[in-house]
């Protein structure tokens, strides 16, 4: 199974990466671009019964090394 | 936040006392607005107010003919020659370093960045101290490798070196790491900018970053213990953006070139609340801003919310009227923040408008006079037993062999190969190649052929503050005035960074009080005035079943010395057919030494005894010798003892050394593993002029060895630890914690 | 020879390289800014180290699309030279002026200490005060510096001799593990096809005068100042 | 209009970090992922007339800026 993790920045908290695409992207001559938030993502092989039982397992993997809660929400899909 | 009633409740929530609050009352005549009640709160925080440590203080030496500004600015000042001077702080981030060591740590590197360049000087190095707990418990790592990121990925990305700092581990720092971050800058003397506001009407102009809701109540967080409740502070954690720090040293240097700036601040703990107040405050007038015109990242933040976020890579500048224009035409050109967000009044208060609302009107000296200065109680001074008798359970190879590998003494490769050591073409000593880092300063950035340099250190063992706070105090002192004599630096003045435990407990309180006591008098010894410096406490842990883990009292002391001529700058590395002297007298100290407790197990006894005239006297003296051009290579003795500092030398310079006989009367391990203060190794071609002089100068000296070329230390009984070893002991600590 | 230094907004190391190049030609370079549409006649384009743009998205690929990167080009295709050090040889990469690209460490950390490299050719203007096989110590400071281009592309450029420098040992042996950075075939600088232009990952700027610790940097200097005289 | 563009490097090119969460993953008694690759996201706000316009603003960012196409392959969505 695979599975995908995104991890964002939290709301509220500074994203000087974001804010450097945006910027650039504007000079650029995209001026229609608002917001940009910058984030990561992880693309996992993984063995797992089902996908409840995958979901759980990436979730866990988030919670404990793939994002870091202080400051970064995560978000997991089973594809 | 804005329904919360302001109440005694809610003052306590916010770190004042009762007592505090009433206070409040009186000076206000009336219930404080929230955001007045969040200025008071930060304002006479601990963090801010210094009101356990300020009585102290106040007692150390901060004067010198060389020394143009002390503590009170944002940073110290002290001429260098040639119109030149330097500015340098020391500053900490412990609590947001344990709460999130990556951004905890790159904070701290770029708040003591600004705390200088804010002075007018150009960042030329960067200096930390760290303190972690046991290399055993799991969390360490963690830690260690998001503070050695942080101040990497801040200092690498800003372009100013990194050149050196100092490393323990140890189990009381488990819950409660220490991140002390130090800057040092190069400024014309003509050129150096306060912070004291002046000329009503004058506007008040912001730059840097926008302002969201990051770090609110940091400096009341940083002046709180740590307990279960550490996890629910976190939200206010702040991130640092290295980038837009370098945009703003470099617009602001270009400012500081002409002649439209009156006063500047860093935006710091406290962030705009601190920077008015104190602008304000010093220039003995009053300041107005109006909080629409903040550049904001978020929607909707309040008054309270903007007067106390600690967004980072903000400025508060008051320019005169005339050159708004220029100044907003540099802040243009470096793509940053810049607005006008009030004026400079005359009536002594800070008033703060939000949306034609006025959210604070207070009146600035009586929040400056009537803050809280408490003289806490001291609890009963500790004198250490003196060690008893020891036995030497393992012999000299092998205690070599372990100490070398131990995490206080290991090599620390692991962690300066991850800081840019070179960037600026300034660094003649890199970490690791002498006791001081050594950087060359040139009169203007393009003054190439300049071979005046500085030399910095930082110092502290906090194992000895822990059994006498007053000789522990001292010795940092000491082992900073050594580390520059070491290389050939003239020393000039010292910052430090207090970091004890919870003032409120007297045990605590009198290691505070009996560490600057100790700080000061050999700062007095030793013509080494405290310049600047930073206070932090409450470095504590709450344990599970209630009771609290109070960290190893460690005063960091950074040291500045300067020298005439880098290419005299002495460095540790031995060379093949030199002597090596020893400068100072052994008696085998091993009260608190590495030996007793790698070896041993134990952390016992008194440290070693200090002898400030001799520190003074020996430390004039190598210096002396290096400029007379005797010395090929030099190296202080500290942690660990004479025979570890033999081995650094010879691995440095990738040669072994043949060792005489100990004097007799002393046992081996108290010979090579003692760590007697003032003393010194020299590697010399010219050994009996060396000895000659130092019978002249009255100070002990004495031929221990040779360095013979060979790949082993030979030890008088014949023998040979090769070089091979003692590197891959010594090499081995970080890797294996880190990498595994 | 007239050599001028662009900054970037993040860019860092161009005092070093400043000194380095007033070292060897006694002439100050001048300061360029990213800005600028036109260049003034220079015989040396230098894009030194740093963050550009803080290195955020990925390192140089702000930089590469600055206004005057289109005033480099022109420079380049008229024959001028041009030299990228570290975050110079990123943006040259991402403006695909130098083939391939730089990848984080294979480590994931930042490196920051002296290796070694060894001089493949000798008959260029970047290296003539070298012979080829010359080995020389230079410090390293970047996190991302670990080459890369697909097989194809390295083929080409070893075929056509595009290869400048290799990470090696003292000795100049050359393996996997004489790559510091996991750089494919521990290739630490790379040329163009016409050799005018040059992009390497360390800092040869940064030991150019024995106070410094070393002058190993400095033939790369000598080599442009004895082939670029104007 | 909201765009999620999602960069991830090529196949074959080799991915030291997804390596490296691959290995710390097992560490952590995560022993039944397999492959791990690491990628960038990037998530932007934009002004567009239709989901087609944004699609074809946003293509054109990524292929000028947002990926190295030397190294890396992309994906746009609009949400
Ligand atoms: N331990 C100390 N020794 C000497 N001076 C100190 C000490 N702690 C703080 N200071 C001085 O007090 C002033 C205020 O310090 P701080 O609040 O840390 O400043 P900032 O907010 O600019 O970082 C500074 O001038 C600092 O140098
Ligand atoms: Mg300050």
């Amino acid at each position: 199974m695979k599975a995908i993790v995104t991890v964002m920045l939290k709301d509220g908290v500074l994203d000087p990466q974001g804010k450097a695409i945006g910027h650039a992207l504007h000079v650029q001559g995209f001026g229609e671009v608002q917001e940009v938030r910058a984030g990561r993502v992880i693309e996992l092989d993984i063995d797992a019964r089902d996908r409840e039982a995958a979901a759980a397992r990436v979730d866990e993997m988030a919670r404990k090394l793939l994002a870091n809660q202080v400051i970064e929400s995560f978000k997991v899909e089973i594809v | 936040m804005t329904a919360r009633t302001v109440d005694a409740a809610l003052a306590r929530e916010f770190g004042l006392s009762n007592e505090e609050y009433e206070r409040v009352l009186a000076i206000m005549g009336r219930t404080p607005s929230l955001t007045e009640l969040g200025i008071f709160s930060v304002m006479w925080s601990e963090h801010c107010s210094y009101k356990s440590s300020r009585v102290w203080l106040k007692t150390l030496p901060t004067t010198a003919p060389w020394v143009i500004h002390g503590p009170g600015e944002n940073a110290g000042v002290v001429d260098i020659g040639r119109g030149l001077a330097a500015i340098f702080k020391m500053e900490s981030h412990n609590h947001p370093s344990f709460i999130e060591p990556y951004q905890g740590a790159a904070t701290g590197v770029g708040g003591i960045l600004r705390d200088v360049f804010t002075m007018g000087a150009r960042p030329v190095a960067n200096l930390n101290a760290l303190r972690f707990g046991s290399p055993e418990n799991p969390v360490t790592r963690r830690i260690v490798d998001g503070v050695v990121r942080g101040i990497g990925g801040y200092g690498n990305c800003v372009g100013v070196p990194t050149v050196g700092g100092e490393i323990n581990f140890h189990p009381s720092f488990d819950g409660n790491p220490l991140v002390n971050a130090m800057t040092v800058g190069i400024a014309r003397t003509d050129r150096i900018f306060l912070s004291a506001a002046a000329g009503i009407g004058n506007p008040v102009v912001y730059v840097g970053s926008r302002t969201g809701r990051d770090g609110i109540h940091g400096a009341t967080m940083a002046s709180a213990e740590f307990g279960a409740d550490a996890e629910a502070k976190r939200p206010t954690v702040q991130v640092g953006d290295p980038f837009v720090e370098k945009l703003l040293i470099e617009a602001c240097l270009e400012l500081m070139a002409t002649d439209a700036i009156v006063a500047i601040q860093d935006m710091g703990a406290a962030g705009l609340t601190s920077s008015s107040v104190e602008m304000a405050g010093k220039g003995g007038v009053g300041i107005e801003l109006d909080l629409d015109h903040v550049p904001q990242r978020e929607r909707g933040m309040t008054a309270y919310e903007m007067m106390l976020s600690e967004s980072q890579e903000r400025m508060l500048i008051v320019i005169r009227p005339d050159r708004e224009d220029v100044a907003r035409a540099i802040f243009d050109k470096w793509e940053l923040d810049f607005a006008v967000i009030g004026h400079i009044t005359e009536t002594g208060h800070i008033v703060v408008k939000h949306r034609g609302v006025v959210e604070a009107d207070i009146p600035l000296d009586p929040l400056a006079e009537q803050a809280p200065l408490y003289r806490r109680p001291l609890g009963d001074r500790v004198v250490p037993e003196p060690l008893g008798r020891v036995h030497d359970p393992i012999g000299t190879e092998a205690a070599l062999l372990r100490l070398i590998g131990s995490p206080d003494i290991a090599s620390r490769a692991w962690v300066w190969n991850q800081y840019d050591s070179t960037v600026g073409g300034r660094t003649v000593r890199r970490p690791g190649a002498a006791d001081a880092a050594v950087v060359v300063v040139s009169e203007d950035d393009a003054g190439f052929d300049s071979t005046l340099a500085l030399a910095l250190t930082t110092d502290c063992t906090p194992r000895y503050v822990q059994a006498c706070a007053r000789t522990g105090g001292a010795q940092a002192v000491a082992e900073a005035y050594r580390n520059l004599c070491a290389v050939g630096a003239t020393p000039l003045a010292v910052t430090d960074n207090l970091n004890f435990g919870n003032p409120e407990r007297p045990e605590i309180m009198r290691q505070f009080a009996d560490a600057i006591e100790g700080m000061g008098v050999a700062c007095r010894a030793l013509d080494f005035p405290v310049v600047s410096g930073n206070v932090s406490l409450y470095n504590e842990t709450k344990n599970p079943d209630g009771t609290t883990t109070a960290i190893l009292p460690t005063p960091a002391i950074g040291g500045l010395g300067v020298l005439e001529d880098a290419n005299r700058a002495v460095g540790l590395s031995l060379a093949p057919g030199l002597s090596l002297v020893l400068i100072g007298e052994t008696a085998g100290a091993l009260g608190q030494s590495l030996w007793l407790r790698e070896v041993l197990g134990q952390e016992e006894g008194a440290p070693p005894p200090l002898d400030l005239a001799a520190e003074r006297r020996h430390g004039a003296f190598v210096r002396d010798q290096i400029a007379a051009g005797r010395i090929a290579a030099s190296h202080d003795l500290a942690d660990g003892g004479l025979l570890v500092a033999i081995a650094e030398m010879a691995m440095a310079g990738r040669t072994g050394v043949a060792l005489d006989t100990p004097p007799s009367g002393l046992p081996p391990y108290g010979w090579w593993f003692g760590e007697d203060q003032a003393r010194y190794l020299l590697g010399t071609a010219e050994p009996d002029a060396l000895l000659a002089a130092a019978a002249s100068a009255g100070v002990p000296a004495r031929i221990i060895g040779h360095a013979d070329g060979s790949d082993g230390l030979t030890l008088p009984e014949g023998v040979t630890i090769s070089l091979a070893r003692l590197r891959a002991a010594h090499d081995r600590f970080f890797p294996a914690l880190m990498d595994a | 020879m007239r050599a001028g230094i662009v900054v970037f907004p993040g860019t860092n190391r161009e005092r070093d390289m400043a000194i380095a190049l007033h070292r060897v030609t006694g002439i100050r370079p001048m300061m360029l800014w990213h800005r600028d549409t036109k260049l003034p006649k220079l015989d040396l384009v230098v894009l030194p180290g740093g963050f550009s743009h803080g290195d955020y998205l990925r390192c140089g690929a702000m930089a590469a699309h600055s206004p005057v990167m289109s005033a480099v080009r022109a420079h380049a295709a008229t024959g001028g030279a041009v030299l990228g050090v570290c975050n110079g040889f990123q943006i040259l990469t991402e403006a695909q002026l130098l083939p391939g690209a730089l990848l984080r460490n294979a480590g994931l950390r930042f490196l920051s200490q002296d290796w070694h490299l060894r001089v493949e050719r000798a008959d260029t203007i970047f290296t003539s005060a070298w012979r080829q096989g010359d080995i020389f110590r230079v410090p390293l400071a970047h996190g991302d510096g670990n080459y890369i281009a697909d097989a194809d592309t390295l083929d080409r450029i070893e075929d056509e001799g595009q290869v400048a420098f290799r990470y090696c040992d003292a000795e100049g042996r050359v393996s996997p593990e004489t790559s510091p950075n996991g750089s494919a075939r521990s290739i630490a600088g790379v040329f163009d096809r016409s050799r005018r232009i040059l992009g390497l990952m360390p800092h040869p700027e940064d030991l150019v005068d024995p106070l410094m610790g070393g002058t190993d940097g400095l033939p790369l200097f000598k080599s442009l100042l004895e082939s670029l005289v104007s």
